[in-house]
């Protein structure tokens, strides 16, 4: 049962250990960048996991070439590519506004350590 | 933030590869029908060339593309982009629909130059919206 | 008419990028601008809910004239139409009230914020619309990525309060995008209708198991509900007055409302009860959250954050309205998303009122300004009321028909924490009516602007506290200036009005989306 | 505190795999996914007959599910917007055209 499951099914595996390294390194990390990579790991491990479900036996790119014809088991699944298209624009709009935000609290705090800026804004209340 | 080296060395290198990275990435924005590409990788290649520019060369590059020059041209290409998946909607068809819209094309070339029009669009779209972003990030304003 | 259920979220965003463009250049066209792209959008939303209410059909609209499930399509029903109503009429009130609040809270950002007001709404209309798994996540970004920027710009520690935000935020949409890739790859298709017809034969496979339990999840996270709360106080306390006025009273209703869509729509009916135990978690989470919101609320001295903790505790009668699962209860949840939309809003333009006249958010600090501001506190009564849950306002109606629920579903552990909540809402709204309506002492701040009232008739705007910018030129009386107060009146009025047609809003709307709970 | 997040997150990791197990094995051209004849089949066989568009990811990204696509178009510019609003820009009115108002000096390495 084991060996057909990591046979059949292996991608799951990986993408189970880099979405627990990348929520890991969100929630633990203090430096708040590293939390940001942390999200964007997470964020991969996503993009992977809808990937790896497109994948046909046999079949090859979903670009149309006359040889193939347009019979359905010649090509790959095409949606889940689009999908992760539009994830991929997402994740990049989302880390983009996080890096923002980063560089404002930088200049107002001097820090991007959780802990200090935490201090500091106890400090100001 | 943006350091700006006097090399000359820098300055003709990125005066001549700027011009290739952006046909390149008129290519790839066009090319998205046949191979892997459209406007979304099409547009970030256009952001690359004007902010190798900004890194490189720095101030005469704000002649060339303005500071505000990418909230416009995002604002620009979403208008389009919106009013693209608007038209049909006057002649009775539903939004993005691209066949009502050539109505006077073949339904398959309809599509296909909908299509066409869409990822230019986008690839204005992303061109200015990270130019936007770089120019925000870089631009720095006092705290 | 068909063309209705597009025409709410583009209208919202081609007016949105038009404020944008014309913000530029000219910051006051571009907030008339917007304004009128809302009211298109109400007036839009309206005649979507002539349409549908009663028995009228659903509108089904496929776009790009591909028909599901090939294509995506929006849905029009009677729940999509009073969500999408009740979205552009909290955005008009705003975009009426932000332009004088900004003014003194976020001086010079006014030309940004109309157009992310808008795509805030673009995004949370577009939630309520679309019949597409996957097409639900892309409005669900935009909303949060507009709703980061807006929030972002309050106080000097509004940029931590947002970034943690914006983590949990993503991981709540990570979890739920993680939901939709174990749909599709176990049942082949995005679109809900077809999901609906496909799971039945699925209900024993655990795929679909972890899906719904990663999405219930993560539209949770969004929802704020009750342990995954955490980063909504902070967000909201720190936030321009307009912009939590917009925020707070629908952003978190709009991912109840998607999870109660996945609940009638998309789960065949015993699923999320039986099999997997989503409604008790989701009721109990939410009984628990009314209690910690209440009791949290009591103790903030801060105006803001008490309303801010005040919203972690009525999200929890919403969430509790899915957790009964049966069709009073529902409806009483639902229609909570209407009445606290309301209340919320109302509260926070009083609070960004008190704080443009005397720059003070401190409930102490507030001392007699019932009678400097007389009708922003009247509406600050009546929106204390509602919030107690008194007739004939609003609040009163919604958890009359939770109570009949509770009572329905033999919870009686639930019917205690209603009543128990209602009675700690009214001690921490009746000590901060009492505390306004009181003769103001020497140093407060009310004190100064009665003097100023009685010498000159008229008030300069509060200009002390560090955050607030220099106001405009003093205005005639102690009251907001009319493009705040007209807003606040509005919001009363409204409370009390859906108090009393309630029984209509739900006889026409809401009866028919709870129907399926019942059969 | 790490080790309950620890632990939360293998418990997450399991609750993954544990759904996974009913998920179809890597490549099976029977996988529901690949069978769902109005969807990844309709795209495959008339992607080509109705948009004349060889590679149909594109067919799919800007014609099936073009919508998809004009909402990440929108949180492109809701980004944009956002890094606008957060950061603090010099107002446009103050900067004129944006001939980049800074100290016109090119001196060396002149980084602000």
């Amino acid at each position: 049962m084991i060996l057909d499951f990591v046979l059949g099914r292996y991608p799951y595996l990986f993408i189970a250990l880099l979405l627990m390294i990348g929520v890991h390194g969100m929630m633990v990390k203090r430096n708040l960048l590293k939390k940001v990579i942390g999200m964007i790991i997470f964020q991969t491990a996503l993009y992977l996991l809808f990937i790896q479900g497109a994948k046909k036996e046999g079949a090859s790119i979903p670009v149309y070439s006359p040889e193939l014809g347009a019979e359905a088991g010649a090509y790959m699944n095409p949606l889940p590519h689009v999908l992760v298209l539009t994830a991929i624009v997402v994740g990049v709009a989302i880390t983009g506004v996080a890096i923002s935000l980063l560089l404002v609290i930088y200049r107002r705090f001097g820090t991007l350590d959780e802990e200090e800026i935490l201090q500091k804004m106890r400090e100001s209340a | 933030m943006t350091s700006v080296y006097e090399s000359l060395f820098l300055h003709t290198v990125a005066r001549a590869i700027v011009p290739i990275i952006q046909v390149f990435a008129f290519y790839v924005i066009t090319h998205g029908h046949y191979s892997p590409g459209g406007g979304f990788q099409g547009g970030v290649m256009l952001a690359v060339s004007i902010i190798l520019l900004r890194i490189s060369v720095g101030e005469e590059s704000f002649e060339r593309f303005p500071r505000n020059a990418g909230i416009v041209l995002a604002g620009v290409g979403a208008l389009c982009f919106a009013l693209l998946g608007l038209a049909p909607l006057l002649l009775g068809g539903s939004f993005l629909d691209y066949g009502r819209e050539f109505f006077w094309l073949p339904a398959p070339t309809a599509h296909y130059w909908g299509i066409f029009l869409a990822e230019v669009f986008i690839g204005i779209l992303v061109w200015g919206s990270l130019m936007a972003i770089y120019d925000t990030l870089a631009g720095g304003g006092e705290e | 008419m068909s063309q209705v259920p597009v025409l709410i979220p583009i209208s919202l965003l081609v007016s949105a990028l038009l404020a944008l463009l014309i913000g530029l250049r000219d910051v006051k066209l571009g907030h008339r601008v917007s304004l009128v792209g809302a009211s298109v959008a109400f007036f839009l939303s309206v005649a979507g809910i002539r349409a549908v209410a009663g028995d009228g059909e659903p509108l089904r609209y496929a776009l790009g004239a591909w028909m599901p499930p090939v294509g995506i399509e929006f849905v029009l029903d009677p729940l999509a139409a009073y969500m999408t109503g009740l979205i552009t009429f909290m955005g008009i009130v705003a975009l009426v009230y932000a332009p004088r609040s900004l003014a003194t809270e976020a001086p010079g950002k006014e030309g940004f914020t109309y157009p992310a007001m808008l795509l805030l709404l673009t995004g949370l209309t577009g939630i309520s619309l679309t019949g597409d798994v996957f097409n639900l996540y892309v409005f669900l970004e935009i909303s949060a990525i507009a709703a980061y920027a807006l929030l972002a710009t309050g106080d000097r520690n509004a940029p931590v309060a947002v970034f943690r935000y914006l983590l949990i935020g993503s991981l709540g949409g990570g979890f739920y995008l993680m939901g939709v890739a174990f749909l599709y790859f176990s049942a082949g298709t995005l679109n809900m209708a077809d999901l609906q017809a496909r799971l039945p034969d699925l209900v024993e496979n655990r795929a679909v198991i972890t899906a719904a339990a990663f999405m219930i999840v993560g539209l949770g996270v969004k929802m704020a509900l009750f342990p995954m709360h955490f980063w909504l106080p902070d967000a909201y306390t720190n936030a321009p007055s307009a912009v939590a006025g917009l925020i707070a009273p629908i952003m978190t209703k709009v991912s109840a409302y998607a999870i109660v869509r996945f609940f009638l729509d998309v789960f065949p009916p015993g699923f999320l009860t039986e099999a997997v135990p989503v409604a008790s978690t989701v009721g109990w989470l939410s009984a628990g959250g009314i209690l910690f919101g209440s009791v949290l609320a009591l103790a903030q001295q801060d105006y803001r954050r008490m309303l801010a903790y005040s919203s972690v505790g009525q999200i929890g009668y919403v969430g509790l309205g899915i957790g009964l699962a049966n069709p009073i209860g529902l409806i009483g949840g639902l229609l909570h998303i209407l009445n606290h939309a309301l209340m919320k809003g109302c509260l926070f333009f009083i609070g960004g009122a008190v704080r443009y006249r005397a720059g003070v958010t401190r409930i102490p600090e507030m001392r007699g300004m019932g009678r400097v501001m007389p009708w922003t506190m009247a509406a600050f009564v009546v929106a204390a009321l509602a919030m107690i849950g008194i007739p004939p306002t609003a609040g009163f109606f919604s958890k009359w028909y939770l109570i009949l629920g509770t009572l329905e579903a033999g919870n009686w552990w639930w019917f205690g924490v209603i009543i128990l909540s209602s009675l700690l809402t009214a001690v921490y709204f009746f000590r901060t009516v009492e505390m306004i309506f009181r003769e103001p002492e020497a140093g407060d701040p009310a004190a100064r602007l009665l003097s100023e009232i009685r010498a000159g008739g008229a008030t300069s705007s509060a200009s002390h506290e560090a955050g607030v910018g220099p106001g405009p030129a003093t205005d005639p009386g102690g009251e907001p200036p009319a493009s705040m107060l007209l807003p606040i009146l509005i919001l009363g009025v409204a409370i009390v009005a859906a108090g009393i047609m309630n029984v209509v809003i739900v006889e026409a709307l809401l009866e028919r989306a709870a129907a399926p709970l019942g059969g | 505190m790490r080790f309950l997040v620890l632990a939360l997150v293998i418990l997450l990791g399991a609750i993954l795999v544990w759904g996974a197990t009913d998920l179809p094995q890597r490549g099976d051209p029977l996988a529901p996914a690949a069978v769902h004849e109005s969807v990844a089949v309709h795209y495959i066989e008339r992607a080509y007959a109705e948009t004349r568009t060889p590679n149909m990811v594109t067919a799919v990204l800007a014609d099936y599910r073009g919508f998809d696509t004009f909402g990440e178009a929108v949180v492109v510019v809701a980004a944009a917007i956002s890094c606008l609003l957060i950061l603090p820009r010099r107002s446009p009115k103050a900067e004129g055209g944006g001939e980049g108002s800074r100290p016109a000096g090119t001196s060396a390495g002149g980084s602000r």
